[in-house]
């Protein structure tokens, strides 16, 4: 089953029906949600006040983080799942002092909302290890001539908050970065349930599509 | 008061503008581009050429409006989806153009592929030839405004229940064309364009060109514009804006008039559209939204409706101070164009061209009296 | 799952029996604890499922501990519960002297997690609290079980509530569907059958299975009965998915309604397109934010009544902006239907910003509280969520609100007298632009009760207003100007049919459809469904 | 009661009132004759305030009223009865009388010597306002006006269209006003007749001006019939 609502859609009571009709015909049902944006309020509260609770249908998002859960009362998503590349709630020394430092910039910058709460995030975590990269990358190409930090990022490394020293493939130029999969917990952070071991090397293609196998993850060298 | 404006800004003094204006498009920027070298002061850069460029587009755009809202007095909501359609007839050709250069090597454009379609869909059919292209962006919206206006002009909906449904057309337009099944790239859109008519997209040259057609353009919707407003077209158009029944009582009817300049704008947009597509390299959905065809309305109100320049100048303007607004203080961008926004209808009701001669009279006003 | 399920059941079963007698009263055995310390989840399961079984109350502190995350392990040899200060051994209950510093979490998922429910459930079916006992029978009913049955038998001879005891008979004809005796489950069959849960038929439908060559259940009788007992099933819960279409459309109407209904009132009164009428509501859904966040802060105790006291400080917030917004642009653009239009757009920009550099761009949390969470159970597969029905409710007493205002009060005979000819209402002596402001001030309430009641549905950001000004206007438009049933039959017939193409062809396309069928019918009748002749359907 | 002195108005770029001037006292009916198109709906709108004066001046009871809005001058005691009446179509008669108390802070009853005088909207207190014939209509209109108890009653062609027993009624209820002293009464209109029975002082427009006025009794030797009359 695979349903499409519009940007800002608003109103998920037939799609929630709909899940909920999917799961009652005896499937495993799990939910794998790519809603973005706003509607994941929506989304969430019908899901909680529809009974559905993540023991029976987990709901899978791939673009729900921290932030995005500000705006829902997380109580009754409690289990659902999100998977990202970090977590708020990753322990270790780099993050720690991450998130102290976006406190302290949230707090000086007076930003509405993060001063009271400042939480981060995946892409705010992505951002902050792109711009060491690009930085690191401009002093050792010793100028910010744009083909020359290209030349320069392949295989940069930088440790980041997920707690993994990340790299640059020197090829494809993605970033080599480990996986988590977060449990929601009733105060809007993750429980990580499940991480892969280390970073895991980039492939823009997955290999579990069939057709993908002839798509190349390196671009050919440019002559 | 209209025609007199209309005259006077038609009178030798804007034929040497307008002439002023053609020359410094046409040979002082590509020059300053071209042939100057990049350390002069004096050097246009690239960045500005397709800056400027793609103002005269939305100022195509905005005469487009004010043909039918400042001289006809039919406020549409939805001009976007005309600009839109003419930048998505433009894409398409543009997307074939790339041939087996995408990334996936494909003679399917690149978002078919990811997409896992196995071939062309009919509608794509001989968009790789140009002209064919071009016929698509004048005739598709054409066509839908004149289908649209028929129906709405024959069942006498005016004002503001017309600016809502045109909304409507526009924001139904919007979620189709989101939707990746449509066939035109989802939310993406068409982007990554390589080369139009062989020549490479981002090469100084055809930017320069691109400016230069722009331009050319420009002047042929103002000259074209201004054929008609002073025509025996135009008094009637001015008529149905100022007094509907009253024109239908003295044996017009409005219908063929008001579907004309609906669908001659439409076209005018389209236009606008696909020169505004190869300029700023995407073209997507977002194009269609609620908030840019209300943009487009607050750019001809700024520089003054019913004339034919004010609309430029407030495409220009607008668009300059967006441009400037959005980098140096983007938290206050809103603000600025909510307050214009309102300042502008409260104050303004004739826009900049407006205010000019409220001043001018004043001043003559003054030397009289003296 | 529900196959690994049973099998893991099975194995607890063996289990209990080895631990010797059903119901005993006896400390989880070491075995056990230490499966569910250390255990991978599977095991874990295993367990748990057995401490179900036995419904061993002494289990209770382990299980809370494990519910918690206060269960812990030490090296793998021990388990502790630990609540933060003192540790104590899971086996033995004693407690530790010292708290050992490397304890390791005891990791549970989902699937863990469910079977830790159903165990703690199995404690509380014989607790005293009702409440306790009927959300522990709604836990069970999930995981029917033979190795309960001993335990469902025993409850049902003392439960008096008559609710508990049906889904009890539920659970235990659930258990009882591979029962020896023919006649018991024949009866279970029965039960099932009448209960018409979707559960039930993945149950039923088992029976049917053919293993092998021959059914999973070899009496012909009992099969048909099974036959019968789907069907009637699958009717309850067609009838049951029909009545959810038909109150998904009306809860969406409802929406609507109270989206469009002030639109309505200063539209039809003054003409006026205001397109910042969205900014209002979203206003109203702000002030209902703070609201929640003061009384979290300031008076607690009346946190379950927070969006009762926000329903008048949202509609006097919100009004005073309209009035605002009235007195300082609108006034002046009286007869410029156009220009208003794009005043106000430019007046819901500035508002936009305005929340944006004060709450932030981010959405902000509104709370349901808990009489607005969750929903009444109506069938096996129909749940009416309570925020949804309040708002239907809400939205009948505001229509109602605004009638009674519009014909018992002074106010409303003027509203209707300037709707209908604004110079004479002059000469009677009506001071219109007093009129004017008030008007719009109501209008403009509505919208900020329109944000309140939104908030509990949906999400609250500065630009959530942009979402329902399409939707509002086409709804003021269909509805057809100055008429406030045009509007509410407009929005419920807007919201029933944007359900029901939804069922069909997706949301997107249904939006698309209904914006066309909305542009083709303004075409047939462009002063919409209930079209009074007004002065500003002409210009 | 009511003065006008040097009124002037444009419409467009016609001149449409050329310094008009009339005084009405108390307690007497005004009636105000001319030819279609000589400017006296204009005259009474500019009096109410519902078209603006370019010059000149209107005092009532004593007070400049020339730039107060038409609720304001209503509330000072002006009330109008307009050419085609402009009753509220879709409010009850009920409430279309209801309306001629706007000015009052809290709401009274409709006044009972209202139904004395138009007995025939008793019995249809609610019906549509809309609804009713010509003549019960400008039976409204003027009950209407004279819930406001007003000290000035402006009536434009209260006979337009209707039948003459109705005409009857609203002469005499027109009379037994005046006579009553306390109101001063301005009428438009078209019909000789009617008007020179009320008239206790009249005055003829045409182009805008007033060209002729005296007392009512004058009418008849100063053959002001001529001077309407086509």
């Amino acid at each position: 089953m695979e349903e499409y609502t519009p940007f800002g859609h608003s109103d998920y009571q037939t799609i929630i029906a709909n899940i909920k009709k999917f799961s009652s015909e005896g499937k495993k049902t799990a939910v794998i949600s790519t809603i973005n944006g706003d509607s994941n309020v929506p989304f969430y509260k019908e899901l909680g006040n529809q009974g559905i609770k993540a023991t029976d249908v987990p709901v899978v998002a791939f673009s729900v983080g921290e932030e995005e859960l500000r705006g829902v009362d997380t109580k009754p998503l409690v289990g659902h799942l999100a998977a990202w590349n970090y977590f708020m709630s990753v322990k270790n020394p780099t993050n720690t002092a991450f998130i102290k430092e976006w406190t302290a910039y949230a707090k000086a910058h007076n930003l509405p909302g993060q001063k009271d709460k400042p939480l981060t995030n995946d892409p705010m975590e992505a951002t902050y290890v792109g711009i060491h990269m690009w930085a690191q990358a401009v002093e050792k190409a010793k100028s910010t001539d744009t083909d020359k930090v290209i030349a320069a990022m392949a295989g940069q490394k930088f440790k980041a908050p997920s707690g993994f020293v990340l790299e640059m493939d020197a090829k494809n130029h993605h970033l080599h970065k480990p996986v988590f999969i977060g449990e929601v917990k009733s105060d809007g952070q993750f429980k990580v349930v499940w991480k892969t071991p280390g970073p895991i090397k980039a492939q823009p293609w997955s290999p579990y599509i069939p057709g993908n196998d002839k798509k190349k993850d390196e671009p050919e060298v440019k002559k | 008061m209209n025609k007199t404006l209309t005259a006077r800004l038609f009178g030798p003094k804007a034929w040497g503008f307008l002439l002023a204006f053609a020359i410094l498009a046409l040979i002082v920027v590509p020059l300053l581009n071209l042939a100057v070298p990049g350390s002069s002061p004096l050097h246009v850069s690239t960045y500005w050429v397709t800056l400027i460029g793609k103002i005269m587009c939305y100022a195509i755009v905005a005469l487009a409006m004010d043909l039918v809202w400042g001289y006809t007095g039919i406020l549409s909501l939805g001009h976007g989806i005309f600009f839109a359609l003419g930048g998505y007839g433009m894409g398409m050709y543009l997307m074939r153009s790339i041939g087996r250069d995408g990334v996936y090597h494909s003679d399917l454009p690149d978002f078919m592929v990811f997409l896992n379609w196995k071939e062309l869909p009919w509608y794509w059919q001989g968009t790789e030839h140009f002209l064919y292209a071009m016929l698509l962006i004048l005739l598709i919206p054409g066509l839908l405004a004149l289908i649209f206006g028929f129906f709405a002009f024959r069942s006498r909906i005016k004002g503001v229940y017309f600016s809502i449904i045109t909304q409507a057309m526009t924001y139904a337009a919007m979620l189709l064309f989101f939707r990746n099944e449509t066939g035109f790239g989802g939310n993406n859109g068409f982007t990554d364009f390589k080369r139009i008519l062989g020549f490479s997209i981002t090469s100084p040259q055809t930017r320069v060109a691109l400016f230069a057609v722009t331009a050319i353009c420009l002047i042929g919707a103002l000259l074209l514009g201004r054929y008609i407003v002073t025509s025996k077209l135009g008094r009637v158009l001015t008529a149905i804006r100022d007094a509907e029944t009253r024109v239908m009582f003295s044996g017009y009817n409005p219908l063929p008039y008001k579907l004309f300049i609906w669908t001659l704008s439409a076209v005018i947009c389209a236009i606008a559209g696909a020169l505004y597509v190869p300029q700023v390299g995407i073209i997507n959905p977002s194009e269609m939204g609620t908030a840019n065809s209300i943009e487009i309305a607050i750019w001809t109100a700024v520089g003054g409706r019913g004339t034919l320049i004010g609309p430029l100048i407030g495409a220009g303007i607008v668009n300059g101070v967006k441009s400037w607004f959005t980098v140096a203080f983007p938290e206050y961008w809103l603000y600025f164009l909510g307050l214009i926004f309102i300042l502008v209808t409260l104050w303004m009701p004739r826009g900049i061209v407006g205010l000019v001669g409220q001043l001018r009279e004043r001043l003559r006003g003054k030397e009289t009296q003296a | 799952m529900t196959l690994t399920r049973t099998l893991i059941c099975k194995a607890g079963l063996a289990l209990c029996l080895l631990a010797g007698s059903l119901l005993a009263q006896a400390r989880p055995s070491p075995e056990l604890v230490m499966q569910i310390a250390t255990g991978d989840n599977d095991a874990k399961i295993a367990a748990l499922n057995a401490i179900a079984a036995s419904a061993d109350s002494e289990a209770r502190p382990l299980l809370e501990a494990l519910r918690d995350d206060n269960l812990k392990s030490l090296a793998g040899k021990q388990a502790i519960i630990y609540d933060g200060e003192t540790a104590t051994d899971a086996i033995t209950g004693a407690k530790l002297a010292k708290v050992p510093e490397e304890l390791d979490d005891v990791v549970t998922n989902n699937r863990v997690t469910s079977a830790l429910e159903a165990a703690l459930a199995a404690l509380d079916i014989t607790s005293t609290d009702r409440d306790t006992r009927l959300q522990a029978v709604k836990h069970l009913q999930d995981s029917p079980d033979p190795a309960i049955l001993p335990l469902l038998d025993k409850a049902l001879t003392t439960e008096k509530d008559s609710e508990i005891a049906t889904l009890l008979r539920y659970t235990q004809a659930s258990a009882q569907l591979h029962h020896p005796d023919k006649a018991v489950r024949m009866a279970a069959i029965k039960t099932l059958g009448d209960s018409g849960d979707p559960e039930a038929r993945q149950l039923l439908g088992g029976l049917l299975e053919k293993d092998g060559a021959s059914y999973k259940e070899a009496d012909g009788d009992v099969r048909l009965a099974a036959q019968h007992a789907i069907i009637a099933i699958n009717h309850h819960l067609k009838l049951g998915e029909i009545l959810g279409g038909l109150f998904t459309g009306v809860s969406l109407g409802s929406i609507l309604l109270l989206a469009a209904l002030g639109l309505a009132i200063t539209y039809g009164l003054m003409g006026v397109i205001n397109m910042a009428h969205g900014e209002l509501i979203m206003i109203g859904a702000y002030t209902t934010f703070v609201v929640q966040n003061l009384i979290r802060t300031h008076a607690p105790s009346l946190f379950a009544y927070y969006p009762l006291i926000a329903i008048p400080i949202a509609f006097l917030v919100s009004a005073a902006f309209g009035a605002l917004i009235e007195r300082l642009v609108i006034r002046h653009l009286y007869g410029r239907p156009l220009e208003t239009l794009l005043a106000t757009w430019g007046i819901s920009l500035v508002l936009i910003q305005l929340v944006r550099n004060i709450f932030g761009a981010q959405n902000v949390m509104v709370e349901n509280p808990a009489w607005l969470s969750g929903g009444i159970q109506v069938m096996s597969n129909l749940i009416l969520p309570w925020n949804r029905l309040a708002i239907i409710a809400f939205s009948i007493l505001v229509v109602a609100g605004v009638a009674l205002i519009l014909t018992r009060t002074r106010l409303g005979l003027f509203v209707r007298a300037v709707t209908q000819n604004r110079q004479m209402a002059s000469c009677v002596g009506v001071a219109t632009p007093r009129v004017d402001t008030l008007a719009f001030a109501l209008g403009s309430g509505i919208a900020g009760l329109a944000g309140c009641a939104l908030s509990q549905v949906g999400n609250v950001a500065p630009d959530f207003g942009q979402g329902y000004i399409v939707d509002s206007f086409m709804v003021v438009v269909l509805g057809g100007v100055g008429q406030l049933a045009g509007t509410v039959y407009a929005a419920l017939g807007l919201g029933v049919l944007n359900k029901l193409l939804e069922g069909y062809a997706g949301a997107v396309l249904a939006k698309i459809a209904v914006l066309v069928i909305i542009i083709v019918f303004i075409q047939k009748r462009p002063q919409g469904l209930f079209a009074v002749k007004g002065r500003f359907v002409e210009d | 009661m009511l003065s006008i002195d040097n009124l002037n108005q444009y419409y467009g770029g016609s001149h449409t009132l050329r310094g008009v001037n009339l005084t009405l006292n108390k307690g007497e009916v005004t009636t105000l004759l001319g030819r279609n198109g000589v400017g006296k709906t204009t005259l009474l709108k500019c009096l109410m305030g519902l078209l603006p004066a370019a010059s000149g001046k209107v005092s009532f009871d004593g007070r400049d009223v020339t730039r107060l809005a038409p609720y304001a001058r209503a509330a000072l005691g002006m009330a109008y009865v307009p050419q085609g009446r402009e009753i509220f179509p879709r409010l009850t008669v009920e409430e279309n009388i209801l309306m001629g108390l706007a000015n009052g802070k809290a709401s009274r009853g409709i006044p009972g010597y209202i139904y004395e005088m138009f007995p025939v909207l008793k019995d249809m207190l609610k019906r549509r306002g809309g609804d009713l014939s010509g003549g019960q209509q400008q039976q409204l209109a003027i009950a209407r006006a004279l819930t406001m108890r007003p000290k000035l009653l402006i009536l434009d062609e209260p006979t337009e269209g209707i039948q003459p027993s109705i005409i009857k009624d609203i002469g005499n209820a027109i009379r037994k006003l005046a006579e009553s002293g306390e109101m001063s009464i301005l009428l438009v209109e078209q019909y000789y007749d009617f008007a020179e029975s009320l008239a206790d002082q009249y005055a003829v427009m045409a182009r805008g001006e007033i060209v002729q006025a005296g007392a009512g009794s004058e009418m008849q030797q100063r053959n002001v019939r001529a001077l309407v009359t086509i």
